[in-house]
């Protein structure tokens, strides 16, 4: 019973539907907003190391000072209504991402100019060569002609949404709603696949029982043994596309007020060195989880920004003699129950992780037994998510359980501006919502961080970041433990040309804006 | 459930048949269902006082994954090769602590607030059952919630004084019921004409009349606990970083152990609150027929007969 | 202490009705006095408010208006005086059923109320006393612990008399002492009562629906009809010359098998 | 002619301990006859009515005996061997019976009438609902109660009242006896007095046996024709009531007879003696 | 006067008690809902200082005034029957959602709660009526299977009947590839369809307490002395079951249901949670994992209206059906 014509309509799991709203600027639009109804300039694949894929721009290049962006817009666009995309909305986007504080997360503050038909030329005012993902792959363009006349683009749900993307919308309810596909879109002969329906899947439990029974054909949970699960329906498949290195978060700077051993690099060193990675991987991240880099990068994909190849991965097993001779060096010194103590304070940490992350919680089961073996004591605790992110982000924690979010792009810039910059931190009991909850700061890793920042070219770039790379390799702010997989689940017997393994066209998560939108246009229904 | 004051009422009056029975007369009758949920609870409470002296750690992780009931390991592993039958000791005695000090609580808040305030009487006890009334309207669960999602890093003590906080007013509603009946007892005035001082009479005349009361208001909240703070865990709101039963559960379900064909990581926890819950029930069906001695009374179908023995 | 005096005493109770309430005036401007080793009779319809003049005289309620003397002084319900009076004054209730407490022996209930009396005793001459009490009403040393329901009808009232002798009160209130035992027992009881009466010198306040009991076992006789004194006098002459409607009532209606066995007599 | 004839009827109580409630108790119930039934509290009289009208509780078993009852028409029955719909239709049209505390014995829950009809609508089904209705009216003025209090619900009556409307229950279908168990107990004197004024003239306005059962002799004496004195359940002593008040032949009649004063007789000795306390 | 003067006393003050919880209790939990949506965001793409300034301005939420300025302009805007703006749902109004998700919980719990009662007491009468009979002896039984955690019972249902042999549906209020919502018999159907193993796992654990009650309360009763006269008054069973025993049996538990039926809103959320249901419990639990202080002040409101609106109904429904109360205190 899934839909009239079988083959050409396929099913996706969405997250919670909440309220009917398509609007590409709010933070609650419904999954297929951005990439599937809206579309970018350009498209970054995270999957693996790639050049950026054009989407409704064909070219772009900056002014020397890198104050000034211009757009080559493609031609033969249409919106879903008809009318022709012009490079008229992409300038009209930007001003009224920068006039309107609200719409603007990602604080872009550029002035735009359309000086013709398929040219839009962004004006910043300092040097924002960084800008650059955001502008490009991180926007939706909205059409002029609707968006003018919408009074307050904040709240409108826009519940009839006019995208240049390969869907549009035909019909919602809370429960469920369906796309259908765009016949105007521009790539020839795309989509092939008729109508795309979102059902909400709360839990793991309800993804796999429904990816089972064969209501859904994509869904992105996290299925421990999900090869059994597999197995128990028909025609399913997956990948596994690790992008997300987890981390245990160090609350590292006592100058910023962290307090606790943590505090000491040694100890910190000795936690990364006394850990089991690859029990880790097998236990808590159920066997699917990639291996990681000391660089938080990603082995792999990120080979050529990591400096030092021989460092590109985190090592597998533990090296307790190491972490001993770490430890005994700073001076802490193992008392009778087996914890070590400096200037009477017992090497005890507390862990925090958020209640009922199940492989995060076995990650502090696993460690507080791998880490006495050097005398460590670990403490989890498990909070509520609220809590977890408040005491996060608010410093009020000693170490934590956390992954590293996805960048603007794939350069490192993002991951390490976010992480590491003083300007991204804030003092104990101040939010650090920015990202660098470790509260690291250090000056050459700033000074490195403006210097990639101001240029283009990605071997200067590079030099950077390997400056930063030894800093953090041997101050570990944050101690990355294992690359975090990423399942995603496909029905093949509807549609076929989903990302595979081998060819990791997208980072195929269900609910990655941008990246879902180039997956419904590519697959095809089943024969 | 069926504890109405009405029926409560008739303790008091309750006359012994024979003077055979006399010192046994307040406690209840040992019948097939008492024995049972005696026995049940017993051996569970034992399981839980003594097994977690006699398992491994229920944290060590195994590098065997998620097997099967065999190889030393009575209930199998979970996921990351952790004993099931080990968590589900500690997981034994978690519970039975939350239920042990949710019932103390209730015990003393419901006394408190239903046998003080009725005893007291006057604006004491209007303001004590407009209290009460209050937090009997005020709805639970999405307090529990709330609450518990405030309270950073649970441990079972806290998850069992919110369940008390919240659950304690039915029983003070019922208890406040009976008292005020038994409060205007003759023989209570009599004492207060006698010159019993009043903390005597509450304790010497009053109170050992509520025992069975009491005693079924206790079994009842020991229930509603272990079973709220499954309900929570379920949620993902309950004790953090100890064993209950709700947490196993929880950590089955997380880890999909019905799907995976893993009844021996799920069923257990799930089994032994049932089994707990249907021991205390049955428990209460005796203390039932003291509170209410018509209970015990026996079926009508026998009295339309003349029975002449030969 | 000696005399116990009640003066327009008033005793309203409030009833709710659905979401009204109205004022019910159990006792309306009743006055009467109670001398040392005097019995009064208190009869009337059930619900003329006989029970409600026995607790505004115990403290168990407080009149409405009006006063209750005490020795010519105004009745204190707190304080030493108040001590002194609950000692002096003690009262059997209507029901022997309710007034003992299941959960306790008959010992209990008579000990109690001998130690608050005689903080001093030890151990053995409390007990020693109890045994003298339960003698005083005829009852063997067995009976002393047993609990209440293993006890008849009867047995129970004469605890309960016995319970409210243990203090050595000055007044008794005796609440249809009688009303729940067939003839013969109820005879016995009346009897014990009017020694003790005799011997310690005994107030009585005897509450009964009972003409005949009421005639032949009080001084005085008031009849109380909706809250109201309506006749008061000497026994005999209340009985066989009364004035009051009510009264005549009463009278007429009391069991009288004379009166009958003289129509069936051949 | 006797209408009710008990024959050796004895009753046990398998609680935990037997009580011999009632033992080889044998009793005839003449036609119209008032037959009074004393004995002090517990000695089984409770549980003989309810042995005749079969609503015996266990653990209450009878052990032997018989209890015939002949019909105004000419037949006989045994009692022991009604079942089922027989038995039910032969309760209340031939022996109908008067409970204890009549505050119980109404449903509290619905309206007078109600209660009435149930009895004409089990018993009499072919009467339609206007006659229905019209002889509860009739019923209840017949008992002293005014018709108009068809629609109040039980406890808007008073205790009296709610007797007379019991009375009025057991006399719906003119039965041939009426038990009645201690029906004036708890009311006063100037009620217990109309109701037993009523009952003596329904008695004789339409001609039912009555068992009256009490505690209470004077009483009994008052409007009993023959009078059963009963102990520890055994039927000790059964004459006409003259007879038993002159000539008493058992002591513990004697002793009740002994022991309640007389109202308007003398004082005499009898006063304030502290006679030997019986018991 | 004064019963009812204390009648209005306990509504007023359980009402405003509860409106204040309401008020408190959010905002005394961790975390805003600023920073909530910042690191919500920050998993998606790179958020700057800036942006904490842009997700205020978008949210509108002040925790800048004093508790009792926004206290006042919490009751204010109760008053005026505006429950703000839900930011789990942002931006629909707080009682769009409650509109939207409330009728289903209703219609869900509201129902199972009425077949198990009606079940539930149906089956004690006829234990209580005749004891010893089987249908007595499932007593325990049903008892058992309310001490048995509901979600799991629940759960291992929902595996059983849903995915091992699929007689019920997974998950949803009704089959959305084939039905639209709207006041026709397909969707009834669909509806009824999808709500029936719900419905049945809670008739399943709660209908045991009816019946134990129910039981209970036929049994004392008919010891009461005016069915002892029923009987004598020679009555067929039937005609002595229904109008003597049950009707007056039944008394306490009509309040226990009107009382329960208070609780249906706050008893949805682990029934809603295990069938993915799209009620107003799913929108409590994802309002708390947001810090949607409107939100779950609004589902407050909702539960505490619907359990004093039932104590209310209780009070007035007990004088209609039991005539004592209406003239006894
Ligand atoms: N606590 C109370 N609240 C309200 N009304 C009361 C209360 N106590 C007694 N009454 C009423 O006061 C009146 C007198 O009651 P009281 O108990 O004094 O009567 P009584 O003469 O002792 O009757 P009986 O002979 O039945 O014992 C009655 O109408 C009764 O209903
Ligand atoms: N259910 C029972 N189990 C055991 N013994 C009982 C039971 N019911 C009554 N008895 C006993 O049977 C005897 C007769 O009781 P019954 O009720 O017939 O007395 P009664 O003469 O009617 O007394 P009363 O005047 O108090 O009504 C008593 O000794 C009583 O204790
Ligand atoms: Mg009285
Ligand atoms: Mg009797
Ligand atoms: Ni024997």
């Amino acid at each position: 019973n899934q839909g009239t014509s079988k083959d050409a309509s396929i099913t996706v799991a969405a997250g919670d539907i909440t309220t009917e709203n398509f609007n590409p600027f709010s933070s609650t639009a419904l999954q297929p907003t951005l990439g599937v109804i809206y579309e970018p300039l350009y498209w970054y694949n995270f999957a693996k190391q790639s050049e950026p894929t054009p989407v409704l721009a064909t070219g772009f290049s900056w002014n020397a000072a890198g104050t000034e962006l211009t757009i080559k817009t493609r031609h033969d666009v249409k919106w879903n209504d008809g009318q022709p995309f012009t490079a008229k909305d992409v300038a009209f986007t930007f001003n009224l991402v920068a006039k309107t504080p609200a719409l603007n997360p990602s604080g872009l503050a550029a002035t735009a100019k359309a000086t013709s038909d398929d040219t839009a030329v962004l004006t910043f005012k300092t040097k924002s060569l960084m800008q650059e993902p955001a502008v490009l792959a991180n926007q939706a363009i909205v059409p002029e002609h609707i968006w003018k006349d919408i009074k307050d683009p904040t709240t409108n749900l826009n519940k009839n949404p006019v995208g240049t993307g390969p869907f549009k919308v035909k019909s919602f309810t809370p429960q469920s709603f369906v796309l259908t596909k765009n016949d105007q879109y521009w790539e020839a002969g795309k989509p092939t696949i008729k109508e795309v329906r979102y059902l909400p899947v709360a839990s793991a439990d309800a993804a796999s029982a429904a990816l089972v029974a064969g209501k859904v054909d994509w869904a992105s949970a996290y299925l421990p043994g999900i090869d059994n699960i597999m197995k128990s329906g028909k025609n399913l498949t997956y990948v596994n596309t690790p992008v997300m290195t987890t981390v245990i978060v160090t609350c590292s700077n006592a100058a910023l007020g962290c307090t606790g051993p943590q505090t000491d690099p040694a100890v910190r060193k000795a936690i990364y060195l006394a850990m089991n990675r690859e029990q880790l991987a097998k236990l808590a991240g159920g066997g699917v989880a990639g291996v990681g880099s000391p660089t938080m990068l990603l082995p792999g994909r990120d080979d050529n920004w990591i400096a030092d190849a021989a460092t590109a991965k985190l090592p597998q097993s533990a090296d307790t003699d190491a972490a001993n001779k770490a430890l005994d060096a700073a001076g802490w010194v193992k008392g009778s129950d087996g914890v070590r103590a400096k200037d009477g304070k017992r090497l005890s940490l507390t862990v925090q992780t958020v209640t009922g992350w199940s492989d995060y919680i076995l990650i502090n089961d696993t460690l507080k037994q791998q880490l006495a073996a050097v005398g460590i004591e670990l403490k989890p605790s498990q909070v509520s998510w609220n809590e977890w992110n408040a005491a996060q982000t608010n410093g009020k924690f000693q170490l934590s359980l956390d992954s590293v979010g996805l960048g603007a792009s794939t350069n490192p810039y993002f991951t390490y501006n976010n992480k590491l910059a003083t300007t991204n931190t804030a003092p104990v009991g101040k939010s650090a919502s920015a990202g660098n909850q470790s509260r690291f700061s250090n000056p050459a890793v700033d000074a490195a961080l403006t210097a990639a920042a101001g240029t283009t070219d990605q071997a200067a770039q590079k030099a950077e970041y390997a400056k930063i790379q030894s800093i953090i390799e041997d101050q570990l702010p944050y101690i990355p433990v294992y690359v975090n997989s990423m399942l995603t689940e496909f029905n093949t017997s509807r549609a076929t040309g989903w990302p595979t393994k081998d060819n990791l066209y997208v980072l195929p998560a269900a609910w990655k804006a941008w990246d879902a939108g180039i997956v419904l246009k590519t697959i095809k229904p089943a024969s | 459930m069926a504890i109405t004051t009405e029926g409560a009422a008739q303790v008091a009056s309750a006359d012994g048949p024979s003077p055979v029975a006399q010192t046994r007369r307040r406690l209840p009758p040992m019948t097939l269902k008492l024995a049972v949920g005696l026995t049940i609870a017993g051996v569970i409470v034992l399981f839980g006082v003594l097994g977690p002296f006699l398992v491994g750690n229920p944290s060590t992780v195994r590098d065997i994954g998620l097997t099967g009931p065999g190889n030393g390991f009575l209930l199998g592993t979970t996921q990351s090769g952790q004993d099931v039958f080990a968590q589900l000791a500690y997981a034994t005695r978690g519970s039975l602590i939350i239920g042990v000090v949710v019932g103390a609580i209730t015990l003393l808040l419901s006394s408190f607030f239903g046998v003080v305030g009725a005893f007291v009487g006057g604006s004491t006890d209007e303001a004590f059952s407009l209290f009460t009334n209050i937090m009997l309207v005020i709805p639970g669960l999405p307090l529990v919630i709330v609450i518990s999602s405030y309270v950073p890093n649970k441990s079972i003590w806290l998850v069992a004084a919110v369940l008390a906080i919240t659950s304690w007013a039915g029983s003070a509603r019922v208890l406040r019921g009976f008292t005020l009946s038994v409060r205007s007892r003759d023989y209570v005035l009599a004492a207060r004409i006698g010159g019993e001082k009043r903390w005597r009479i509450l304790a010497v005349e009053i109170l050992p009349n509520l025992i069975p009361l009491l005693a079924s208001q206790v079994v009842f909240a020991v229930i509603f606990a272990i079973l709220g703070e499954a309900g929570l865990s379920f949620l993902g709101l309950g004790a953090s970083g100890s064993f209950t039963w709700g947490t196993m559960l929880f950590y089955a379900q997380n880890g999909l152990a019905l799907r995976l064909g893993a009844w021996w990581w799920f069923a257990p926890p799930g089994l032994a609150i049932a089994l707990f819950g249907a021991a205390l029930s049955l428990i209460n069906f005796s203390i039932d027929e003291i509170i209410n001695p018509k209970l015990r009374s026996q079926t009508r179908a026998e009295r339309n007969t003349w029975s002449v023995k030969p | 202490m000696s005399a116990l005096e009640m003066r327009s005493v008033v005793k309203e109770y409030r009833l709710r009705n659905g979401l009204r309430t109205t004022r019910l005036r159990a006792v309306d401007e009743v006055s009467f006095e109670l001398q040392p080793g005097r019995t009064i009779a208190l009869v009337g319809q059930s619900g003329s408010g006989k029970s409600t003049i026995a607790k505004l005289l115990l403290q168990l309620e407080r009149p409405t208006s009006g006063e209750i003397l005490v020795d010519g002084e105004p009745m204190q319900y707190r304080g030493a005086a108040a001590a002194t009076y609950r000692k002096a004054v003690q009262m059997v209730f209507q029901d022997p059923f309710a007034s003992l407490n299941p959960y306790h022996s008959i010992a209990h209930h008579l000990a109690r109320p001998v130690k608050l009396h005689h903080p001093a005793f030890t151990r053995s001459q409390v007990d020693e006393r109890v045994l003298e009490l339960l003698r005083r009403v005829r009852l063997d040393e067995s009976y002393a612990h047993r609990k209440p329901h293993e006890l008849s009808g009867g047995q129970r009232q004469r605890v309960a008399i016995a319970r409210a002798l243990a203090p050595e009160p000055a007044i008794l209130v005796a609440d249809e002492p009688v009303s729940m035992l067939d003839v013969s027992i109820r005879l016995g009881v009346l009897n014990l009562l009017a020694t003790l009466q005799r011997e310690e010198n005994l107030g009585v306040l005897y509450i009964t629906h009972d003409l005949a009991t009421a005639r032949h076992f009080s001084d005085e006789i008031m009849v109380l009809y909706q809250g109201q004194v309506v006749e008061q006098g000497p026994a005999d002459a209340v009985i066989l010359n009364p004035q009051h409607e009510y009264t005549k009532l009463l009278a007429e209606a009391a069991p009288a098998p004379e009166r009958r066995l003289a129509q069936l007599r051949p | 002619m006797s209408v009710l004839s008990i024959e050796n009827l004895s009753i046990d109580y398998l609680a935990e301990t037997t009580v011999h409630a009632v033992r080889e108790v044998s009793l005839t119930l003449e036609r119209g006859e008032i037959l009074g039934l004393a004995g002090e509290s517990g000695c089984g009289k409770s549980t003989l009515a309810y042995a005749i009208t079969r609503l015996l509780k266990p653990p209450a078993r009878i052990t032997s005996g018989r209890v015939l009852f002949s019909s105004r028409e000419g037949y006989d029955i045994d009692l022991s061997s009604l079942t089922g719909d027989d038995l039910r239709a032969f309760r209340w049209d031939k022996i109908a019976m008067v409970f204890q505390g009549a505050m119980n014995s109404l449903n509290p829950v619905l309206r007078i009438f109600e209660q009435l009809e149930d009895v004409f609508i089990t018993h009499r089904p072919e009467i339609g609902k206007v006659e229905r209705r019209l002889r509860c009216g009739e019923l209840l003025e017949r008992v002293g109660v005014d018709r108009d209090r068809l629609r109040a619900y039980p406890h808007e009556l008073s205790g009296g009242m709610r007797q007379r409307v019991m009375i009025a229950m057991a006399l719906a279908l003119e039965p041939q006896v009426l038990i009645m168990d201690e029906p004036t107990t708890a009311l006063d004197v100037v009620v217990q007095r109309e109701i037993l004024r009523e009952i003596t003239r329904l008695r004789s306005e339409l001609g039912f046996a009555v068992v009256f059962i009490t505690h209470d002799l004077p009483l009994l004496l008052e409007i009993s024709d023959r009078i059963a004195v009963m102990r520890d359940g055994v039927i000790v002593e059964l004459d006409d009531a003259l007879t038993l008040y002159t000539k008493p032949q058992h002591p513990y009649t004697k002793q009740l007879l002994s022991s309640f004063p007389s109202l308007t007789g003398e004082r005499g000795a009898f006063v304030r003696t502290g006679i030997e306390e019986p018991v | 006067m004064r019963y009812l003067l204390r009648k209005l006393t306990f509504y007023v003050a359980a009402l405003w008690a509860a409106l204040t919880l309401n008020f408190l209790i959010p905002r005394l939990m961790p975390g805003n809902p600023v920073d909530l949506m910042l690191s919500k965001l920050a998993t998606k793409g790179p958020v700057t200082p800036t942006t904490r300034a842009a997700i205020q301005a978008l949210l509108g939420t002040d925790t800048s005034s004093s508790l009792w300025t926004q206290y006042w302009r919490y009751l204010h805007h109760l008053a005026t029957g505006d429950l703000g703006t839900s930011i789990a749902y942002f931006p629909a109004p707080v009682s769009q959602v409650i509109g939207q998700t409330l009728p289903w919980t209703v219609g869900l719990i509201g129902i199972a709660t009425v077949i198990s009662f009606a079940v539930g007491i149906l089956l004690g009468r006829a234990a209580g009526w005749r004891r010893g009979s089987w249908i007595d002896n499932l007593i325990p039984f049903t008892t058992m299977l309310q001490s048995v955690p509901y979600f799991w019972l629940a759960l291992l249902l929902l595996f059983l009947l849903g995915s091992t042999w699929p007689v019920f549906p997974l998950s949803g209020g009704y089959d959305v590839y084939s039905v639209t919502p709207g006041w026709s018999l397909p969707f009834a159907q669909s509806v009824l369809y999808h709500g029936a193993l719900p419905a049945l796992t809670i008739v399943i654990s709660s209908i045991g307490g009816w019946m134990l009650g129910m039981r209970n309360m036929m049994v004392s009763t008919l010891s009461e002395d005016f069915v002892v006269t029923a009987e004598a008054k020679g009555l067929t069973p039937r005609r002595i079951r229904s109008r003597y025993v049950a009707r007056n049996a039944i008394l306490p538990s009509v309040s226990g249901f009107a009382i329960s039926l208070g609780f249906v809103v706050a008893g949805s959320i682990v029934t809603e949670a295990v069938f993915s249901y799209p009620g107003i419990g799913s929108a409590l639990l994802l309002a708390v994992g947001n810090n949607d202080y409107a939100l779950m002040q609004g589902v407050f409101l909702i539960i505490t209206l619907a359990v004093l609106g039932a104590n209310l109904l209780v009070d007035l429904l007990y004088g209609v059906i039991d005539p004592r109360t209406r003239a006894r205190s």
